[in-house]
């Protein structure tokens, strides 16, 4: 499964996007910042408030509560300042 | 119907308008909004623009699709650029067509709010003086959360 | 600061943004409203525009004055076109240009709906069919009262 | 002083405008269009409901109840359609 991650997230964690594969137990987007967060001092600074941080699955908002099973992409964002 | 684009390069307004209207007869309102890039303080070199390539249509699109559902619109034109975008210079375009002006306006006014808080693009600030360190992301502002409890 | 043109000419829309926001990086948002002139039924030649030379500046003067003390604007410019339309042509044009988007599109709104109720303007239709006999004068609708009253 | 009229008010009068000197008794744009269409037909037929006439003094829009001592210019219309 593909991560992305933009703006200040992209920045803490250092790239833009990577392959990953979580564990089978982390089902929710919620549950896959938490096991980002441990993979590095980055990840834990990118994911140190993840109330703030705004996911996607396949490239649709999702709340952090949706889980991502067969998801293709998923992305990590702070909140959009477009417009 | 609607179209969107998303794109680096500018755009020309009278051309979308024209694109939106020429060779009919029953478009009675065009209503344009066009965001520009300000610098309040005199200091901006550029507004960088990221945007999620792939969602950032979608988003439109779906938002687009939500304002047709809402009003009788005949014709939606959406244009969101990203990059390096200086002072003065244009950021996004909206234009809607209708029979009638209080459509166009509502939809206009209705895409510009959710544009600002549901399209995955970020926004930060490169100033002049290099010496003011990294370019500083732009915050969210509460007054468009406000903007968009109206269309609830 | 507004700027108001009655006259029989079309107008250049993106000549007219520009000249609100050129050498500026002041504008963050700029809204036009076009009126256009519909042929629902296909029978219409053209729409002709009578108006009150004098007042009907005056009264346009009036109405942008009023939006420009309820709205902190850049730039208001309207124009107002009399004389024979065809059907698809250019009737009226209002731009507003402000720091923030709510400005614009609240000052554009207003001004379309005063500029109905309030500017000397009169609209007849006259139809292909000369035996229709005398073009009639467009009749006001209720609508643009309500309209208006959104704003009091 | 100069009377101007529009639209349907001038095609029933058929003049566009004239110079007019009402009675000094005639005060108020009201008593002016009572005035009016006792003049003739045509302006009994563009006066026939004075409710639905619109009246300006100078170019500014005023009610039926307003002077106009002093004008030079007064004007009726219709309800206006612009925009």
């Amino acid at each position: 499964m593909k991560a992305l991650y933009f703006a200040w997230v992209r920045e803490r964690i250092g790239v833009a996007e990577e392959e990953i594969e979580p564990p089978a137990a982390v089902a929710t987007l919620g549950e896959l910042m938490g096991w980002l967060a441990g993979r590095g001092e980055n990840y834990a600074h990118a994911f140190e408030n993840p109330a703030v941080i705004r996911t996607a699955v396949d490239r649709l908002h999702a709340k952090h509560d949706a889980p991502f099973a067969g998801a293709r992409e998923v992305a990590f964002f702070p909140p959009m300042t477009g417009g | 119907m609607a179209s969107v684009s998303v794109q680096s390069r500018d755009y020309d307004t009278a051309a979308e308008i024209a694109a939106l209207t020429a060779g009919r007869t029953d478009v009675g309102a065009v209503v344009t909004f066009s965001g520009l890039c300000r610098d309040d303080g005199g200091t901006l070199e550029a507004l960088e623009i990221e945007h999620y390539p792939g969602m950032a249509e979608g988003e439109i699109a779906r938002v687009c699709a939500e304002a047709e559902a809402r009003w009788p619109l005949q014709g939606c034109r959406v244009i969101h650029r990203h990059g390096a975008i200086p002072p003065g210079a244009n950021i996004v375009l909206v234009v809607t067509a209708s029979a009638h002006r209080a459509a166009a306006f509502a939809a206009a006014d209705f895409l510009m709010d959710y544009l600002k808080s549901e399209a995955p693009f970020w926004k930060r600030n490169r100033r002049r003086d290099a010496a003011a360190g990294q370019p500083e992301w732009v915050a969210p502002k509460a007054d468009d959360a406000d903007a968009l409890d109206r269309w609830r």
